[in-house]
């Protein structure tokens, strides 16, 4: 803690930039691979939040809810790709844009 | 920790025994009957359980709050997922033998939701929300037949993981603002947070909401639901309107009110205006939909509106009737629903044109029973008199009336006018001369029309017995 | 529990009507017509066996044990509602002119329903037991309940056995009615939540509403809740546009209980709940109140002038009649109220066999459209004489029961404002003049050759029989309305007293 | 006898509804005998009643039942029986029963005999509920009554749609008048609490001054009613067109009794109009101007009936006259005398009709003289009354009045010329008729002569006719006396000797042809005048174009329901939400993803900015 004392907004800040990021990702990507890795960054920068404000009130917190974000998104992203895997088959395509039979 | 704890977690720790159950039959010999069999059971085994865990109210740990009304929810809960149970027979029986993994999602993604209902804690939140969101993502995806129900999962996974994202951020804001995970710490902490640094709890609050709004299908973060509901097979669809947004939405209030985020008006009047955008938007997109499962979806959108009056409504008012209301409203929403789309599966078919309204035309007159209790939930999910759904609106717009939000009232009565076409286009095709005879009914599904419709009536009819009820949680 | 009963047997009966269809096809109407028949008899016995009959002149007052019958029985007690009935010389006329009314429609739908004629029965009885409930509730939610409710029945009366646009008239119906109905919801919230507030109780009890304590502004909003809700029902200019479509569509029976009953339920809503609630905002509230009564009688008229369809054109006289109930009630003195009172029992009868001839020429003619009709005396002068007859009852003949209403209106509206009179009273001029072009169109004029060959039957015993029911009715209101004048007048009295005495400076200015 | 006065209206009803209900079960003979007999039975019981009344004098006040009690509005059914009741009681049943008697034979062949007779009955109890009504509510009951009996008379044979076009038109337009007329009543009830005639003359007297303005205008209200049911300007245009009727309905309503029901209105409520003046004058300049329109277009008629109707309504114009000018008891002597010569020619004219295939054009006649010997003596001495020729009853009651208008000071000598004036236009526009008809060549050939169904009552009218003018109506003790002084005698002179001027002119004009008028009949001048009043000076048209047209138009242009376009719009902008809506449904994930953090930003701004009570207020 002494040698290495960023104030937490930095953190945060870094964070929201991450989560922005990822955000932007989404929104930009068709391609359901890259709108998965968004996702990713997406629950890290959460995650990198978390860690921050733990340390920002030394807890142990932060790091458990960390550890459990990680499971999270590996459960979501395990899930992901199985339907990738389904909507490469069906669809012969991995652009999201290609699957809106739903509207209206 | 002693063993009333364990009693305390009864519903959680059956409705575990069963999954573990499954996955051992499974390996030993995959049969599609036995796992429905032994879901049922587990499912009944936990409804009793959760009466029996009513003898150890208590918080158990710092994650999950286990008091009458959590374990009332509870109760809910695994009964609608009983009825949900019963239309998926139907639905994954004809499809071939290697379904029973369906079950066992099933019966996760009731473990998940009950996790959320009795949490009181960011993380068994957390957990709970993806529980149960995991699992129902397979779930919608589970037939093989149509792209659909790929579609439908794909976007609700993507969207559902975004919302998580945002929920999730929220928190850490929250957390870095107040230092505490737990609702009531949060409670306790948010006045001094506040002080310090408003924005970081306001937007953390901000962000929170929009991730549950999302699973809640509020507008603006309402678009998934029509496709989800579309796509998914109807017997998963009544699991995600019910279920799924039943446990949210506890969660939600849970969250709101320990959380002491009541009393900032920036968040009321945030709340403020997704009510009003859901109670119009969903409305407004319901009045020409052809698809009765988008239909039910848009209508979802603004019921859910109109439940958020009750929550807003508690910053100003006493917060016992307030949580009589919003406990009053999602029963009455859930057990309408159930009716409704208990009715849907029966009759129509599991693709597009068999969900058109114009496929019920006729209804009325070869299966009255049915087309009885699908008007009967519509009535109540218009706010007609004498059906649940009427007393679920008393008690939103008393509590609206009391704590003077005129102008949500007027979207409520805007948005109910509006609804009062769809619903009677439902009705008004059912009582059409029929063209084609559909199937005939099975007495299954006619007795549970009949149950649903008279739960709806007596919720409606004769609600003292419940109010009261609801008084002792 | 006479008044649980009555729409207990209303209720039952439908079932039974429903279910009798599968003994025999046309088992339904006359299980039907001995369940209102039985009602009937059994409301007059029982009136005849209360000690207070002989009195019915006794003062009623704010307290319900005054009243002919009374019954409260919890309902939702978290909330103070209770099953509340009360009977007094307005709801005893209502709910008799409901049950015969109910008979006829009945009769008119003896031959002009052809399929499923048990649920057609019973929707009829369950929208009648729906409207007696609106009469003698006197709860305020139980009330709404009711408001709501009977609405369902007649929504399904129209959407399976109306005619060629039903579905769109059903719906404009629902939704004018339902819409407006919320309002009345929050209005009665409100009114509650205030006096919540004040006493700390909660009771939806007209009775004990009476005596809130309400701020002007408040008061005045909610009163518009109510008002909107019953004008819409009435139907008052400019809400009434979902009539026309209602009535047109609607099977002739279905129109009789609609014209003849429904927009009843909107008038005695206003004399019941709107004014005596809030007699200050009602006050403030009757020049505006006033002039869209006498609005629609001018605008319901000239419309009925211009329609070429049968139904619609009565549809429209409706409009311009109800609109003279209006102005009789915002006048609020004793002629005039007594006027509207009169006036919706004799338009429930004239305006009922008016339809019931529509729906009669309709099932013959298979038209509604009146230049196709043309010289139909000729061949059915039963049918022509009768309509006669109701034509100029409907156009205001003194001898006959609307004269004695509409005259008792502008008498009582007379002394409340002379110009508003003078506008209605054109009303008598442009009703001859629909009236009788009604008449011109369908039965008198050359005969048309389309129906020369045809052989029109004209109108049989069970036809005349109904309609000399109304024919006596009317004729003894018009010369001897003192029953019903009597019947109402201590109610009356009582509503004006009870609004001069919140406000004193006007029960000087009125009397 | 006082006690079952009421027994005299009674029996037309009763009549009239057994007609209704039995009427199509019985023979044509017993329909005739119930109708005649009915309204005999009255008449005879009036005549015991008059005879009952000139012996005592009694003034009878019957309540059957009280109507209606509304708090201090109680008015009853109930009867005033004094002379002038007696006076229009008599005509009413009398000559009510001669018509009723003449149309058993005139409508022999009409396949709705029972209709008609039941119609006639009718007629007759509502008029005289009218005439015996004690309180102005049940006056009213009658005035509506009579109203509607002529609306279904007028349009008898329903399938013309002209003579229904006729009937609605006279019902509407006098009912124009009769709701000025219920305003009236309005208007006196609640200034002076009551609606019974004596009550209200006393308690107006009391309360208002003379000249003040609310009886003025409550008596204007009133005369806005006796206009339009005697058919005085400007809302006379109905009866001529109501001549399509049966021609004894012609006789009974439209000339003898329903069209002076006005008149008997105005002399009832007398009390009134003495107490507004300006209300009387108006009274005395609408009869005479309404006279002399009248006489001017009954010239120029060639439809039988239509100049008798112009005529009726020019000889009410004189009973207007003489109310106008406080002659009371000359009007309702008028009246009477009018009653028995105006029948007598409707139904002389009703017996050439009859007889001659339903011909109504006068120069199709001709030379009925010897042809039909009993129809001609009756048009001579219907037409010498008419006129007013010396010795005739019509002598009497016009000379009286134009006597007693020439002694009102300041108009008197203007009203007694323009009287003068329709006198002189009446002898020639009825002698014109009678020369036309019955001197000349013959043009049609009558296939019979009037049997003695139609004789009887046509001599008995022609002696009431002739020596009407001897009566003395028991007024006195209603009326005022007016007019003390007898004027000069040159204006008795004058007044005696136009009449017979006229009657001269005519001769020399249509039947000798000494003074040709071709040459001002076929210049431009003449043609347009003629024009002018073959049409009643344009009225009818003028009205179509300022009333009727503008109505149907209305009616035509808010047909279609203005109101709903709100209502429409509402429903439309619904739906434009809901299309817009829709769209924005466009099934891609991206959009989704997008409207969500679209939403995130909203929701982070909303909660950090708005503050507390936005949402209250």
């Amino acid at each position: 803690m002494d040698g290495l004392d960023i104030p937490l907004n930095h953190i945060l800040f870094i964070s929201s930039l991450l989560f922005a990021i990822g955000m932007l990702g989404l929104m930009i990507r068709r391609n359901i691979i890259f709108i998965l890795m968004s996702l990713e960054v997406m629950l890290n920068s959460a995650a990198l939040a978390f860690v921050a404000a733990g340390a920002h009130w030394g807890q142990p917190d932060g790091q458990v809810v960390f550890m459990l974000i990680l499971t999270v998104a590996a459960a979501e992203v395990a899930v992901g790709l199985g339907l990738v895997l389904q909507v490469q088959k069906r669809f012969k395509t991995l652009d999201m844009d290609h699957a809106n039979r739903m509207q209206g | 920790m002693n063993a009333s704890v364990f009693y305390a977690m009864t519903p959680i720790l059956v409705l575990s025994g069963t999954a573990m159950a499954l996955m051992i039959q499974a390996s030993i010999k995959r049969d599609h009957k036995v796992a429905s069999i032994i879901v049922a059971i587990g499912l009944i085994l936990s409804l009793l359980g959760s009466y029996y865990a009513s003898n150890f109210t208590q918080p158990v740990t710092v994650l999950l709050q286990v008091d009458n009304w959590s374990l009332f929810f509870t109760g809910l809960i695994i009964a609608a997922s009983l009825i949900i149970l019963s239309l998926s027979l139907k639905t994954f029986l004809p499809e071939g033998e290697r379904k029973e993994e369906y079950y066992l999602l099933l019966i996760l993604s009731v473990l998940g939701a009950v996790v959320l209902i009795q949490s009181s804690h960011m993380v068994s939140l957390l957990l709970g929300m993806e529980l149960m969101g995991v699992a129902l993502y397979v779930m919608i995806a589970f037939p093989e037949r149509g792209d659909l129900p790929l579609e439908g999962a794909i976007k609700y996974l993507v969207l559902s993981a975004c919302a998580s994202a945002m929920l999730l951020y929220g928190f850490a804001l929250i957390y870095a603002a107040t230092g505490s995970l737990s609702y009531i710490g949060i409670g306790a902490e948010v006045a001094r947070a506040y002080e310090q640094n408003p924005v970081l709890v306001l937007a953390g609050s901000a962000m929170v909401l929009a991730g549950i709004g999302f699973k809640l299908s509020v507008a603006p973060f309402h678009m998934w639901t029509p496709d989800v509901y579309e796509g998914a097979p109807t017997a998963v669809t009544g699991f995600l309107a019910t279920v799924s947004k039943g446990a949210v939405f506890v969660a939600l209030t849970r969250f709101y009110i320990d959380g002491n985020l009541y009393q900032y008006a920036g968040l009321t009047a945030a709340l403020a205006v997704l009510a009003i955008a859901s109670m119009l938007i969903g409305n407004w997109l319901a009045l020409r939909q052809e698809n009765i499962k988008r239909l039910l979806a848009y209508s979802s959108i603004a019921h859910f509106g109109y439940l958020l009056i009750a929550l807003i409504a508690c910053a100003h008012i006493d917060i016992q009737l307030v949580s009589q209301s919003i406990t009053f409203y999602l029963t009455a929403y859930i057990v309408t629903t159930l009716a409704a789309f208990a009715v849907v599966s029966s009759v129509a078919e599991e693709d597009v044109r068999g969900q058109e309204i114009q496929a019920l035309e006729g209804l009325f007159w070869y299966r009255p029973l049915e087309a009885s209790a699908l008007t009967v939930a519509m009535l109540s999910l218009a706010g007609i008199p004498l059906t649940a759904g009427f007393m679920a609106k008393f008690f939103v717009i008393t509590v609206g009336v009391q704590s003077h939000l005129w102008v949500l009232l007027a979207a409520l009565i805007v948005g109910s006018a509006v609804a009062i076409y769809y619903y009677l286009r439902v009705i008004f095709a059912m009582s059409k001369p029929c063209k084609v005879k559909g199937k005939a009914s099975t007495g299954f599904d006619r007795t549970l029309a009949i149950i649903l419709m008279a739960c709806v009536l007596l919720l409606g009819s004769w609600p003292q017995p419940f109010i009261a009820y609801m008084g002792t949680l | 529990m006479v008044m649980i009963n009555l729409i207990l047997i209303l209720l039952v009966g439908g079932l039974l009507a429903m279910l009798s269809e599968r003994l025999d096809e046309n088992m339904p109407r006359k299980v039907a017509m001995a369940a209102v028949l039985f009602d009937l008899i059994y409301l007059i016995s029982s009136m005849l066996s209360l000690p207070e009959i002989a009195q019915l002149q006794a003062p009623i007052t704010n307290d319900p044990s005054t009243w002919l019958m009374h019954f409260k029985a919890n309902w939702i007690p978290a909330f103070g509602i209770s099953i509340e009935f009360a009977m007094d010389g307005i709801s005893l006329l209502m709910v008799l002119l409901t049950l015969i009314l109910g008979a006829v429609a009945i009769s008119a739908s003896w031959t002009d329903i052809v399929k499923r004629k048990g649920f057609f029965e019973a929707n009829l009885l369950w929208s009648l037991a729906g409207v007696l409930g609106v009469f003698l509730a006197l709860d305020l939610l139980l009330f709404f309940l009711f408001w709501e409710v009977m609405l369902i029945p007649m929504y399904f009366m129209i959407a399976i056995w109306g005619h060629e646009n039903r579905g769109y008239a059903a719906m404009k119906f629902f939704i004018f009615t339902q819409a407006s109905g919320l309002l009345m919801l929050v209005s009665i919230l409100v009114l509650s939540a205030i006096n919540q507030e004040t006493t700390g109780v909660w009771t939806f009890s007209y009775f004990d509403l009476l005596n809130t304590n309400i701020s002007e502004q408040a008061s005045y909003w909610i009163m518009l809740g109510f008002f909107i809700a019953f004008v819409v029902k009435l139907p008052g200019f400019p809400f009434h546009t979902w009539l026309p479509d209602a009535h047109t569509q609607a099977p002739t029976a279905g129109s009789v209980i609609l014209a003849g009953v429904l927009l009843k339920t909107g008038a005695y809503g206003l004399i019941r709940f709107a004014v005596p609630l809030f007699p200050q905002a009602a006050l403030d509230f009757s020049y505006p109140a006033m002039l869209l009564g006498a609005a629609g009688v001018v605008y319901g008229a000239v419309l009925a002038f211009g329609q070429a369809d049968f139904k619609r054109l009565i549809a429209y006289s409706s409009v311009s009649h109800m609109g003279f109930v209006l102005l009789g009630i915002y006048a609020w003195n004793e002629l005039a109220l007594q006027g509207a009172v009169m006036q919706m029992v004799a338009h429930g009868f004239s305006t009922a066999a008016l339809f019931m001839i529509a729906g009669s020429i309709q099932e013959r003619l298979h038209t509604r459209d009146m230049s196709q009709m043309s010289g139909l005396w000729h061949q059915m002068p039963r049918m022509g004489a009768v309509a006669m007859f109701f034509v100029v009852a409907s156009l205001g003949l003194p001898g006959l029961g609307n004269f004695v209403a509409e005259f008792l209106i502008l008498l009582g509206l007379f002394q409340v404002n002379v110009w508003i009179t003078v506008i209605a009273a054109t009303g008598l001029i442009t009703g001859a003049a629909y009236s009788l072009l009604l008449m011109q169109k369908s039965f008198q004029g050359e005969i048309n050759k389309k129906w020369a060959e045809s052989k029109l039957s004209d109108f049989g015993q069970r036809e005349m029989m109904t309609m000399a029911v109304m024919i006596i009715a009317l004729i003894f209101l018009g010369i001897y309305p003192q029953p019903v004048l009597n019947i109402a007048e201590p109610v009356l009295h009582s509503l004006l007293d009870l609004t001069a005495l919140a406000l004193p400076s006007i029960a000087e200015a009125k009397l | 006898m006082s006690k079952i006065i009421w027994l005299i209206p009674l029996m037309p009803f009763v009549g009239s509804i057994t007609l209704m209900l039995f009427g199509k079960n019985l023979r044509r003979s017993h329909i005739g005998y119930l109708g005649v007999s009915s309204v005999g039975i009255s008449a005879l019981l009036t005549a015991l009643l008059a005879i009952e009344f000139m012996q005592n004098q009694e003034v009878l006040e019957t309540l059957v039942w009280t109507w209606m009690q509304v708090g201090s509005f109680a008015p009853g059914i109930s009867f005033y029986f004094d002379g002038l009741t007696l006076v229009m009681m008599s005509v009413i049943t009398g000559v009510g029963f001669l018509i009723h008697l003449f149309s058993t034979e005139f409508m022999e062949e009409d396949p709705s005999y029972a209709r008609y007779f039941a119609y006639l009955n009718m007629f007759v109890a509502s008029m005289l509920i009218l005439v015996m009504a004690d309180n102005l509510l049940l006056l009213y009951l009658g005035w509506e009554g009579v109203g509607v009996c002529s609306y279904l008379l007028v349009g008898f044979w329903y399938q013309h749609s002209a003579n229904g076009h006729a009937a609605r038109k006279a019902f509407i337009v006098t009912r124009i008048g009769d709701t000025a007329m219920a305003l009236g009543l309005l208007l006196l009830f609640s200034h002076l609490g009551t609606l019974d005639i004596q009550v209200l003359m006393g308690k107006a007297s009391q309360v208002w001054e003379v000249g003040e303005n609310i009886p003025l205008i409550a008596c204007l209200l009133l005369v806005c009613g006796a206009v339009g049911k005697s058919a005085q300007l400007p809302l006379h245009t109905w009866l001529p067109d109501a001549m399509a009727g049966p021609t004894p309905v012609s006789a009974l309503i439209h000339a003898a009794t329903m069209v002076t029901a006005g008149v008997y209105l105005i002399a009832r409520t007398h009390g009134l109009f003495l107490l507004a003046p300006d209300a009387m004058i108006v009274v005395a300049i609408i009869g005479v101007v309404t006279s002399l329109m009248a006489a001017f277009t009954a010239l120029m008629q060639t439809d039988i009936k239509r100049i008798l109707a112009y005529s009726t309504i020019s000889q009410i114009g004189y009973m207007f006259l003489a109310l106008g000018v406080g002659a009371w008891s000359a009007g309702i002597f008028h009246l009477m005398t009018h009653a028995f010569f105006k029948a007598l020619l409707f139904l002389g004219s009703g017996a050439i009709i009859h007889c001659l295939h339903h011909e109504h054009n006068i120069f199709k006649m001709g030379g009925l003289r010897t042809r039909m010997p009993v129809t001609f003596w009756s048009f001579m001495i219907g037409s010498a009354a008419l006129a007013a020729l010396p010795m005739t009853s019509g002598f009497f009651s016009k000379d009286q009045i134009l006597l007693q208008a020439y002694q009102l000071p300041d108009l008197g000598p203007g009203l007694w010329m323009a009287g003068l004036l329709g006198a002189l236009l009446t002898a020639i526009y009825s002698f014109r008729l009678v020369f036309v008809v019955f001197f000349g060549e013959a043009n049609t050939e009558p296939d019979k002569d009037t049997e003695w169904r139609m004789a009887i009552p046509l001599s008995i009218l022609c002696f009431l006719a002739l020596v009407g003018g001897y009566f003395t109506i028991p007024v006195v003790d209603v009326f005022p006396v007016t007019g003390g002084s007898h004027p000069a005698h040159w204006v008795e002179y004058v007044s005696i000797s136009v009449p017979i001027v006229g009657l001269v002119i005519a001769y020399f004009v249509f039947l000798n042809r000494r003074i040709n008028i071709e040459t001002l009949t076929t210049s431009s001048f003449g043609r347009g005048l003629g024009n002018l009043w073959l049409s009643g000076w344009g009225i009818d048209w003028l009205y179509d174009r300022l009333f009727v047209r503008p109505y149907y138009r209305l009616a035509n242009l808010l047909k279609s329901e203005p109101v709903d376009v709100i209502y429409n719009a509402i429903v439309e902008l619904n739906q434009l939400l809901n299309l817009w809506l829709s769209k924005s449904q466009t099934g891609r994930l991206r959009w989704y993803l997008v409207s969500m953090v679209a939403g995130l930003i909203i929701l982070i701004s909303l909660a950090s900015n708005l503050g507390p009570g936005v949402l209250q207020w």
